[in-house]
């Protein structure tokens, strides 16, 4: 399969992206410059973490007028993968190709730990390795993360499946203590309406490799990996 | 020209920044605090003449990039400098 | 001509020059400096950037060694690792910025760090932060130490570069100036170090990165300065960090030094245009001519004197390849950064500065970079030793429960969880760390090899202020027992050397003498100095902090699957203590946290029984046979012990042990600090090989217990729910905020 | 009562927000943008039924917490709601 990594200017976790489909999972990769207009052809797209533009004014707002992403667009509406993780979660939301918006962390501060998700969808290209009630352990690390929507918009995501996971204690319960930002419901990651899209806080590029001690992450690349095999 | 744009959380929208500032004037003493919501302020130079050519240019700046329509709303004036 | 103050007696005082070094500048020119040239060597001259009270004292330290490719003198120390790779290190102090703004003080700190190591062409991979801070309870504590870390995690997160480790100190001789030390390791390939030189005359002088501002103007003169009421009138100076535009500057300068277009480079850090150009030229022999209305500048109207002396954040200088100027100019406009040739290389060592087609500064480069004025300051041995010395642990009532005495230890801000602090850090990033913060040292992965490296920082002020030569000598050795815990073999450190006054003997005596004992002690570890910085005149009012030599060592793991933490994994493990109790209460954090009292003599440190504790740990490590690691610290062998039980990612152990000390008070058994101990865990079977290790290198071992059960179990001292401990340590310091 | 504040940068200290929104602004081809500063915006309700007794308290606020006065500036407008 081959991956695009769009690099904006204060992406950070591009090389982390980079490495893991590369050498991690043995895929073609390449980086893709925010200022290129024309856009190869990928199987999937991964907008990294960081703080394109510093964060400056609010996350992902101006990265969304980088020239790229005009080809971003055109590669979501035929139907190519897309994975946004923390910033560029941010990215595609400000695009308005997932819907929502990040507020500051309840606690105003940056938080960078190790915590839980529950999978509640495995009917979509980026969780098919896995099981409904899955649990899984992964790292956040941002200071934007507390996902907020209309309340028609969030039923809406509910009854179309669209939150695919959600922060959980250790004993896969959903609960307002086990929500590290405030997240409405505590959803950490969503997918469009076509499930060709999705976005997550947390970062399973972090958590790919026996060596980093954890490899719950690998579920997420594996379930591309495998979703774009079928695409072919 | 001058514009001066002011964007604040729409109503609704819980302003965690708001009520942490509350917080602390609470306990600093202020007990008449009734409530805080934070927004932003720009101050946009512009170069042109008058105002009301750069009226539609500003909200079109607003729409676009300045405020997320998501969660926050917009206003501002128009000034000579 | 332009309207400038004439230069008088008044205004050389102003800008800090004694009468003598006023004189000397006479000498060297021939003739008076006008404005510009007055603040120009007045910031090179200041105590800053000429350590003209440091230099001859800095001189003993061990600063070569077999892997050692750079010492000090250049932006960073530089060791090699193997594998065609070296890593590039440093420390750096931003005390007094931070003090005046936490958060931009502490922000502008770390890009000034991570500057130093992009420009020697090593990419940023890992930073540590030592913060010290007034007691908890003093009214700005809570305020200085929200910004201080806020500024860190907002500068280092946003570059992308994981702060994975560091210490946070809290007592009341910080109350007027905190200390905010900052470190920053890269890696580099050996072939393709660059260093801030300007060869060649002709060549072109590039500047990029941020305009430059009315920024920080007397920020090195700020710096050798003590704090007074006046202080705050300063502030207007106060710079602030732009971390995206150094975010383009790192990946823009990465990309340039990738070509073979650049002469030399360095960083635009304290004394700006002024500091960069002359340092350069200093270092090649050479001048440089600079023309100022080239100077891309974000303010109309400034003068030389401030576009020379200006502390904007986010800049460099380059000299390159004369002819690649349109090569180079594309690459930084690629990431969109303001990029201008300022000047060029000249062969008759001066520094010129031009303004107006009217030269404006002319000084020889080599009198402004190296031949400041140096002193031989007056030293003598403070008053207050002789009282601290008086210690007597009998005059100390033992408490009477010493669980509860344990619970309240590890509560106390100085050894409760940093976990407040270092959740705001992002630690992850770049996928390398594969030691997070919350073990004794943290550890880094080096893709494309098998090797790891170990970070860590440590200082014990409150050992130096009772006895700075100890106090030094067991910054080091803390620091080695550190990495030695995490599997690795220390290679070389970094210093930030904080102090008082040093017009005053009995600082300067302090000064000497903890220098002295970091040197002796960095010899016997075999651990250079490839770098490190002094900062002086931490001082509100004459009173002066304790002072605080802060070490960062950094260690190689060859083989990274045998790296090592500090928690116990498995029940049924043995325990077993390398090294003696000794039973020391003097400088402990008991006697401070429960007794109030800051006093005695330190604990002793023998380097022969450290280095034979250190070689056997560190051999059982690379022989597997261990499964856990921790040294003691503050708070002696009963906080060590209840770490090992709680302070794992995964779930909390018990354990319970036997521990002995020829007949002492079991305070001191419990919570003195005696230097030199490890404790280890392991499978039984695998006792025996330990032990030969031990023998062989002459360790006292002593079988202590067993991993197990949910309670910490000590002689018939201690006996408590592991989960009550635990819940102590890590609500200590959030509870306090 | 209603306290309008605005808390902006001191003149000559960076503003990278400021810069950003700006570098932003000309990239979208909005060529008379000339400068942009970014500062906050607060809105405090209080609890007092003068103008004249909320004044010295909200400048005491801007003073103690509301700005920094090491890098900003503050004014403020106070009204019935
Ligand atoms: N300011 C900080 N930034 C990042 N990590 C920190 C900081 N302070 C402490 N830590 C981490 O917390 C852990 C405990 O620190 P400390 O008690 O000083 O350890 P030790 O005594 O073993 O040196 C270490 O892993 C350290 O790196
Ligand atoms: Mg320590």
């Amino acid at each position: 399969m081959k991956f695009g990594v769009i690099v904006f200017p204060g992406s950070n976790c591009d090389h982390d992206c980079y490495h893991v489909v590369k050498h991690v999972f043995k895929q073609d990769a390449e980086f893709v410059w925010h200022k290129e207009s024309r856009l190869a052809s990928y199987d999937c797209l991964i907008l990294p973490g960081g703080f394109s533009y510093g964060d400056y004014l609010r996350p992902g707002a101006i990265g969304k007028f980088s020239p790229i992403m005009k080809e971003v667009r055109r590669f979501a509406s035929d139907g190519g993968l897309i994975l946004g993780i923390c910033n560029g979660f941010q990215v595609l939301l400000e695009t308005d190709l997932l819907p929502g918006a990040m507020m500051r962390n309840r606690s105003l501060k940056f938080i960078c730990k190790d915590l839980y998700l529950r999978l509640e969808e495995d009917d979509t290209p980026f969780t098919n390795r896995g099981r409904v009630g899955d649990m899984l352990k992964m790292p956040i690390a941002h200071f934007d993360g507390n996902y907020f929507v209309d309340d028609k918009t969030l039923q809406e995501l509910e009854e179309n499946h669209q939150i695919l996971f959600r922060y959980c204690d250790h004993n896969g319960d959903v609960t307002t203590d086990a929500n590290p930002n405030g997240a409405m419901r505590n959803i950490a990651g969503i997918c469009n309406r076509e499930r060709n899209i999705m976005g997550m806080m947390p970062h399973p590029e972090r958590c790919s490799e026996s060596i980093l001690g954890n490899e719950d992450g690998r579920l997420i690349f594996e379930s591309i990996i495998d979703a774009g095999v079928v695409l072919r | 020209m001058l514009a001066r744009i002011y964007v604040t959380l729409k109503k609704g929208v819980l302003d965690p920044q708001g009520k942490a500032v509350q917080h602390s004037l609470e306990s600093l003493g202020y007990d008449k605090v009734k409530d805080v919501r934070l927004g932003k302020y720009m101050e946009v130079k512009l170069d042109y003449s008058r105002a009301g050519e750069s009226e539609p240019i500003v909200r079109e700046m607003c729409e676009k990039l300045l405020a997320n329509p998501v969660i926050e709303d917009y206003r501002f004036e128009i000034t000579e400098e | 001509m332009r309207n400038e103050p004439r230069v008088t007696e008044e205004l050389v005082k102003e800008h800090g020059l004694t009468e003598e070094e006023y004189d000397k500048i006479k000498l060297i020119l021939g003739r008076d400096p006008n404005y510009t040239e007055l603040g120009i060597l007045s910031v090179m001259w200041s105590e800053h950037c000429s350590y003209k009270s440091s230099k001859v004292f800095l001189q003993d330290l061990p600063t070569e060694g077999e892997h050692i490719i750079q010492g000090p003198g250049e932006n960073a120390g530089i060791v090699d690792i193997g594998d065609g790779l070296a890593i590039v290190f440093k420390m750096e102090s931003h005390n007094h910025p931070s003090f005046i703004e936490p958060y931009q003080g502490a922000a502008t700190g770390v890009g000034g760090i991570l500057r130093d190591i992009f420009t020697m062409g090593a990419r940023p991979v890992a930073s540590l932060n030592s913060l010290r801070f007034g007691a908890f309870d003093h009214p700005k504590t809570r305020y200085l130490l929200n910004g201080v870390v806020a500024g860190i995690a907002g500068y280092g997160n946003c570059m992308g570069v994981p702060t994975v480790g560091g210490e946070v100190y809290f007592n009341a001789c910080y109350n007027g100036n905190i200390l905010v030390n900052v470190f920053t390791l890269g890696l580099i390939k050996k072939e393709k170090i660059f260093k801030g030189v300007a060869y060649g005359p002709g060549n072109p002088v590039i500047y990029v990165g941020s305009k430059t501002g009315r920024d920080g103007i007397h920020g090195a003169t700020m710096a050798s300065e003590e704090f007074d009421e006046k202080s705050s009138e300063r502030r207007p100076t106060v710079q602030v960090g732009d971390p995206f535009t150094e975010k383009l500057l790192l990946e823009a300068c990465l990309e340039v030094m990738d070509t073979d277009h650049v002469v030399g480079i360095q960083d635009m850090g304290a004394a700006g245009l002024t500091c960069s150009s002359c340092e350069m030229a200093s270092r090649a022999g050479t001048g440089i001519e600079m023309d100022l209305s080239m100077v891309p500048k974000r303010e109309e109207g400034m003068t030389p004197y401030e576009l020379m002396l200006s502390e904007s954040q986010e800049r460099m200088l380059l000299v390159v390849k004369k002819g690649r100027e349109r090569e180079v100019t594309e690459i930084f406009e690629k990431w969109d950064l303001d990029v201008s040739i300022v000047g060029k290389v000249t062969d008759d060592g001066m520094l010129r500065v031009i303004d107006d087609g009217v030269t404006v500064v002319e000084i020889p480069a080599k009198i402004l970079a190296e031949e400041s004025p140096v002193y031989i300051r007056p030293k003598e041995r403070p008053q207050y030793l002789s009282k601290t010395e008086k210690f007597s642990t009998d005059k100390i009532p033992e408490a009477g429960n010493h669980g509860e005495v344990l619970i309240k230890l590890l509560g106390s801000p100085n050894i409760a969880s940093q976990e407040w602090v270092y959740r705001q850090y992002d630690h992850m990033v770049r996928t390398n760390t594969v030691v997070l913060p919350g073990s004794d040292a943290a550890v880094i992965r080096v893709k494309g090899t098998k090797k790891g490296i170990a970070l860590t920082v440590d200082c014990n002020s409150r050992y130096a202020y009772l006895d700075p030569y100890l106090g030094g000598m067991i910054a080091v050795a803390e620091s080695s027992r550190n990495l030695v815990c995490s599997g690795a073999k220390p290679l070389a450190i970094t210093d930030c050397l904080n102090y008082g006054n040093p017009e005053k003997p009995d600082i300067m005596w302090q000064f000497d003498q903890s220098t002295k004992g970091l040197s002796e002690a960095c010899k016997r570890f075999n651990t250079p100095v490839v770098g490190g910085n002094v900062s002086f005149y931490n001082e509100t009012r004459g009173e002066g902090i304790h002072p605080t030599p802060t070490v960062a060592m950094v260690g190689l793991i060859t083989d990274i699957g045998l790296h090592m933490t500090q928690w116990f994994k498995r029940d049924g493990d043995q325990v077993v203590l390398l090294g003696k109790n000794c039973g020391e209460l003097g400088g402990t954090e008991y006697l401070a946290a429960i007794h109030g009292q800051e006093e005695g003599p330190p604990p002793r440190l023998e380097l022969d029984l450290e280095i034979s504790v250190q070689d056997t740990c560190l051999e059982a490590i690379q022989e597997g046979m261990i499964m856990s690691a921790h040294d003691c610290s503050e708070g002696g062998i009963a906080v060590a012990l209840a770490e090992c039980c709680f302070s794992g990612p995964k779930s909390c152990h018990g354990v319970a042990v036997n521990i002995s000390g020829d007949n002492m008070r079991g305070d001191c058994l419990l919570f003195g600090e005696s230097q030199s101990r490890i404790i280890v865990s392991l499978y039984e079977d695998r006792l025996d090989d330990l032990r030969k290790i031990a023998e062989r290198n002459n360790t006292p071992l002593s079988v202590i217990g067993r991993v197990g059960g949910d309670r910490l179990v000590i002689n018939d001292l201690i006996d408590c729910p592991v989960t009550r401990l635990e819940q102590a340590w890590r609500r200590g310091i959030e509870e306090r905020l």
